[in-house]
């Protein structure tokens, strides 16, 4: 995903996507996880859903403002959310260095020599926690972590079904 | 995160609400158990119960409040985990290294024993 | 304001302004608020105060939905947030037609014979709970309402203070 | 919006939840009133304390609901009021036109009097 303007919304399906651009700093993560409610509440998600949801994108955003931009808090951290009917996407953009995942996703952080480590968990909780996590880098400056929690029957009705 | 503490039964009580992220989180926490394991306590109780949630950042700051205090002997209790903080710590498998309780009288009574 | 691309973000201070693209669905001005409320939440800002700005760019919002985008959910509407140490300021950006304001400022839809209207309060509301109340038309396509609530003590202290 | 519908002691009462902002929630309320109205009940409750929020559209819903009512000589009552919603009606100068009450037990024993 590229940064949020107007063209990049328009070559989605804009009537489903949400997009929102914060500066790097951790406390905004309050707000991104903000609009994550409401966004989950809109779409009449169970409670399970919405948390893995809500738990996984303020993961990412705390990798893209960390690990991406170093707490330099004038980048802007990009979240595009789209509504589908059959799951719900997240774009989470840094214009960071990326990093090599593969290491990472080989890693578990619950193993009785990584339990006690403060740290190494965030890409292991989205995996957990969504359906799929990818991983684009390269094709532009920056890093994209692309989250997808796919909706069931009982995870609300259609996304657009309203209020 | 806002924090406020107290001392009860000998236990290092800190009430948590906000968000626990790490970063300026982090140096708070770790300077009330730090205080607290100086003067000799060794029994920390976080309630959570005002806490929206935590991240893996916010975790770290738990981990090392459980190593700080166990290297001394002592022990980190839980108090009101709700659900979502209760998903982090199950999916990260923390669920196994912290003693979570439901309130904090239940907590106190099995932490001073 | 212009669409929020990455420029205009790094234009303004960049680390206190957050943006927001939704859909013209008028369901979609929920989600709106609930990142309003994550933002006056953060900002510690109190209960009146946090009131009449949600109020405002809810109202903002819903003229751009409705007379900015004809409800044609693929036009999307932009929010830029400036979370000032003095103000929180507000922009709402429409593509539509534009209109003559001045008409509407000078109506008063609590007079007798307006009051039971079902239409016309929209502006009035903002006017009436906002600091300052602006129209930005014809410099770029569309339509852009800026609006300013200042910030006194009591309302939080410095909207950079954090969590 | 949501909204549940019981008539009680001859008053129908509409319970609304989530946000009220025209479009279909008019459609929805303006169906249930008219349907009332022809069935020859006068008095209408709406009762807002599961409502987040009104918009200047959706005031129009309960403008029009008065004005039905009120032309067939009935009336209508607001229940549980929130300050958010207080607010708006206060800036409108709607708290003039619609008489609010705590609950719906006290609007109750009003609009049937
Ligand atoms: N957006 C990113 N940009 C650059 N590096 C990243 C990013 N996300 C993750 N990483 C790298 O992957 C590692 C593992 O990330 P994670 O599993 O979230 O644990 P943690 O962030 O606690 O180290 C990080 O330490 C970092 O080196
Ligand atoms: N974003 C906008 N684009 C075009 N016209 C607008 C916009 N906002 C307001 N207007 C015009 O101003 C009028 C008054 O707006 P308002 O006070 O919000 O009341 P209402 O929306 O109920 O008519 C509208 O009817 C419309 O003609």
């Amino acid at each position: 995903m590229i940064p949020p303007d107007a063209d990049t919304f328009l070559a989605g399906d804009p009537g489903r996507s949400v997009l929102l651009t914060i500066p790097s700093r951790m406390e905004m993560l309050a707000v991104v996880d903000g609009l994550v409610q409401a966004i989950v509440s809109q779409l009449n998600l169970d409670e399970d859903t919405a948390i893995a949801v809500a738990t996984s994108v303020v993961e990412a955003g705390t990798n893209a403002i960390q690990h991406g931009h170093g707490h330099e808090e004038g980048r802007p951290v990009h979240f595009r959310f789209f509504l589908g009917d059959d799951a719900l996407e997240v774009w989470v953009h840094d214009t960071g260095p990326g990093f090599n995942p593969d290491a990472v996703l080989a890693a578990d952080p619950t193993g009785p020599e990584d339990i006690f480590k403060a740290r190494g968990r965030g890409i292991f909780i989205m995996r957990s926690l969504m359906d799929a996590v990818e991983f684009e880098l390269g094709t532009r400056a920056g890093t994209t972590v692309h989250l997808v929690k796919r909706l069931g029957p009982g995870n609300g009705s259609s996304a657009v079904a309203g209020t | 995160m806002k924090m406020t503490r107290e001392t009860l039964d000998g236990v290092l009580v800190l009430r948590l609400s906000g968000q626990l992220m790490g970063g300026p989180d982090a140096d708070a926490v770790r300077e009330a158990i730090q205080e607290a394991l100086r003067q000799g306590g060794r029994k920390i109780l976080f309630d959570l119960g005002e806490l929206t949630w935590v991240n893996s950042t916010g975790l770290g700051i738990l981990i090392s409040a459980h190593i700080n205090a166990s290297n001394l002997g002592g022990k980190v209790g839980l108090a009101r985990v709700s659900r979502r903080i209760e998903s982090i710590l199950a999916v990260t498998r923390l669920d196994t290294v912290f003693q979570a309780f439901a309130d904090e009288e239940t907590a106190l009574r099995a932490l001073a024993s």
